[in-house]
């Protein structure tokens, strides 16, 4: 899919998702970054509005400053460019679990409509799955202890669903006070990044609801790549498209990656 | 104190049919060499343990070496599944594979308790989600001063850990730097270590960020250049991104992966294998 | 991120009146300046907590700054006991002492615990020794796998955390090499940290060994060249030995203690006090 | 005191304490070096017969090889010639307490008949002592963690009693069979080195009888010494006077390290 914006300029859904998704990291915040699209919107955010961003990867750097992205969550260039180089076990110990960091920036193979990630097993048997995922790796302790998580993940039918086969990571559980009730610190998904708008939790029952579109995409457009029936925010807002230098910084970092 | 063999002898010495065997490398520093040469030496039975097992154990795996995985997170990394390790829990093909699923938290905590010589580790995790519906080594404990739920881990003390190195002296103290991941808790939790290393040198020349592992506790040091080969070595070769990519293909049908293990694994000489 | 500030500044903002604070540094870089500091502000009711009080402690309990010592090893290294420690635990002299008694190895998993987020820490430790009588912060914990009994302590996280480094750099990064004991720990179990530094440079070089402390994850830095004397600071000065046992016929006596407070403390000038 | 070699050498009891402790520690053994006594065996044993034995501080150094007494138990020399230098918490729980050290090198305030140490308080009332000591640093764990311990340690009535005021550290506790009703999981004190000759726990009650006497040294003289009444081991032997070689190097440490 691609958009047009008002100096003619094209983009992908793709690229608005990561733009949208670097948009909202604030300068000089910690982030747990997991590689793939939210590296690509981390590392975005760092080189256009949040040049102090603290990058965190859970190969045991902290505070990488890689100059193209990386291929790889325990790509050199982090280790090389980082503050500090510290053990796996200390990541997750010292750093992660005390709630040093202010925001997780997830994946997720399935969404539902609280937040909850399944990147484990598609299917209803554990034992005998339709698709076996890859896991759980660090996401299960960083949607826990962050301070907040943001999602990025492209939005269909199949990804988001009403609930998901596996709670390999907790969003909002089963509604308002779970994470509570489940001695979960951080606030858990605060915003939900897709290539098609930005869902967040209502503050009343913690279910994700679509509070902004972006630019070219439709309400219904959303509801149907939703799985569940999607309310709609009153406060409905329209993502401002991207702007060249925002794009031209994407690009460059991309192809540098290669 | 380490002993200075060759990969065959290393392998051959210390990883039997049965063992509980962690090959350990946080994308950095993967012992793939010693992974294929435990392939030539066709153990069965293996339990194998790993954080992240990417190619190396994709291999292990499609080669029917491995009864049962224990890990966090089984993945290629940026490039996508692991057919053979997909196929060996779909269909059980070439034998079926048990699975013992944690988080990354979790086994860092495990491997952590395994060196320390405790029993078990405590952590802040796995609440609310389902894993514990699946894995009976996650139980919850009570804080005895505050009364706090927390979830405990047990120990994993490996039979056999093996680990690639940049570096050795002749005496066996391994020399470690970059990425260090959880190689020492692997090597300190296991009963038996093995580590490879691009190079065995007369001295080892500190350098900013070294984690150095004495002599006396490592089992067998082997000198394998390029023995971490896709994965990276810093200070000595990049990570082979294009072979990530291309192990995709490979891996991804029954019959092109034994293609590779008799053109790659079996039917290399000993040369070609230690790349000396 | 850290600010950079004087150490009277430094103590000023961070440490108040009946908090639990921690001078962490074992051997090396004790942050004796910080110390002194903290009795020239004239705190009182403090808890403090260390793994070795040593002269630094001596100091403070004989100020009458403690009310408490959380500790494990408390004396003159070298060359005896700490004569203002043993007045106040035996004599109340000049105000009592509560002590809290562990070892070093229930100290640093005490630590440790802290800077994990978790409640407490389980280790094999005070098995048949005397100290769990005297010591309600040792109990015992059962292992959900195995069942054994093992000890457990609660997480240390003192109010502020003080230690000595090296150097940091304009934006507040902290550098630390040789030994580095329990410090990463102490910052980071404590609400708020003050690391004293040798110097503040441009740029960090790399040093073997060297752990570094973001600015992120320190409250405040403040530069007082030769503020670990008479303890060392690798790559800076060595440890004056001398004034260990000198401190031996100053500590002795509350006269002599008492003279050395008015001179050393309270009549020096600012920058007598921070070398500048 | 002093005594006389065949080759005429006089020496003091300490120096041949000192020495009889070194000749006990094997060539590549792991020991756990307490300050004082034992650390200046350890380093003779390292530049006599042992030039291959591992020295670690709790200061968290592994494998130090210092080429003068070191003044403290983290004097920098010992980093500066470390195999590796780690965090304390890590000499604790990765190194000692999996049981990876073989000798536990400690001294004593007070040690009973059954090797328990005391360096916390002597008097009866913890909280009211008559003389408050350093406590436990390190003791407790090394000598419940290596698989044996030495104790070096002055003789005396004082320092020598039945029972000590306060378990700091566990020997055989109340004897044979109790480490393992504790959990303690290496062998305890197999050796106690005095200035007057050498103890070892008697292998069916674990107290500690007299099986060695230093030279010049007489049974009465050590009875006199001990707090309890000492036994004396049928096989008891008498201890090799120093000799030139370990003489020269010990005071040749010694004179380097002040």
């Amino acid at each position: 899919m691609t958009a047009t914006t008002e100096a003619q300029q094209t983009y992908t859904s793709d690229e608005m998702m990561s733009i949208a998704a670097a948009r909202a990291l604030g300068d000089g915040q910690r982030c747990f970054v997991g590689i793939g699209l939210p590296s690509t919107a981390a590392n975005l955010a760092r080189r256009t509005h949040a040049p102090d961003l603290v990058l965190i990867y859970e190969s045991g750097t902290l505070g990488s400053k890689p100059d193209r992205l990386p291929a790889s969550i325990g790509d050199g260039i982090l280790a090389e460019t980082a503050d500090a180089v510290i053990s796996v076990p200390e990541v997750f110990n010292y750093w992660l679990q005390p709630g040093r960091i202010d925001v997780g920036f997830l994946g997720a193979a399935q969404l539902d409509k609280f937040g909850n990630i399944n990147t484990t097993v598609i299917g209803d048997d554990y034992a005998n799955p339709k698709v076996r995922l890859p896991g759980a790796g660090g996401a299960p302790e960083i949607a826990a202890s962050c301070r907040e998580v943001f999602v990025v993940v492209r939005q269909s039918k199949r990804s988001f669903v009403d609930r998901v086969d596996f709670v390999t990571s907790v969003g909002h559980g089963s509604g308002k006070g779970d994470r509570e009730r489940l001695g979960l610190r951080g606030a858990g998904p605060t915003l939900v990044i897709t290539d098609l708008g930005i869902l967040r939790p209502d503050p009343e029952t913690s279910e994700l609801v679509l509070s902004q579109l972006h630019e070219g995409v439709e309400v219904e457009q959303v509801r149907e790549a939703t799985g569940w029936d999607l309310k709609v925010s009153p406060d409905l807002s329209r993502t401002a498209p991207p702007s060249e230098a925002e794009l031209a910084t994407l690009r460059a970092l991309k192809e540098a990656g290669k | 104190m380490a002993e200075i063999v060759s990969l065959a002898e290393g392998v051959g010495r210390l990883v039997h049919d049965g063992d509980v065997v962690a090959l350990e490398g946080f994308t950095h520093l993967i012992p793939h060499a010693a992974g294929q040469e435990i392939i030539r030496q066709r153990r069965r039975d293996l339990t194998l343990v790993r954080m992240t097992p990417d190619i190396v154990y994709d291999q292990l795996i499609g080669a029917g070496c491995a009864r049962k995985l224990i890990f966090s997170w089984g993945g290629n990394p940026g490039v996508g599944s692991l057919h053979r390790f997909r196929d060996a829990v779909q269909n059980g093909w070439p034998v079926p594979l048990e699975i013992e699923e944690h988080s990354h938290a979790g086994m860092a905590n495990r491997y952590v308790a395994g060196a320390s010589g405790l029993p078990f580790a405590v952590l802040r995790g796995y609440s609310g989600t389902d894993l514990p519906k699946h894995t009976d080594t996650i139980k919850q404990i009570t804080c005895p001063f505050t009364g706090e739920q927390l979830a405990a881990v047990p120990a994993l003390n490996p039979d056999v850990s093996i680990i690639h190195a940049q570096r050795a002296d002749r005496a066996g103290n391994v020399q470690i730097w970059g990425l260090v991941g959880v190689q020492k808790e692997a090597v300190l939790a296991a009963k038996r270590s093995l580590v490879t290393v691009e190079e065995v040198v007369d001295e080892l020349e500190p350098v900013p960020g070294q984690l150095v592992l004495p002599s006396w506790a490592v089992t067998c040091v082997a000198e394998v250049p390029h023995g971490a080969h896709p994965s990276y070595a810093q200070g000595y070769y990049d990570r082979d991104n294009a072979y990530y990519e291309h192990w995709d293909s490979i891996g991804r049908k029954r019959d092109s992966f034994e293609d590779w293990l008799r053109e790659k694994v079996f039917d290399r000489t000993d040369s070609e294998v230690t790349g000396k």
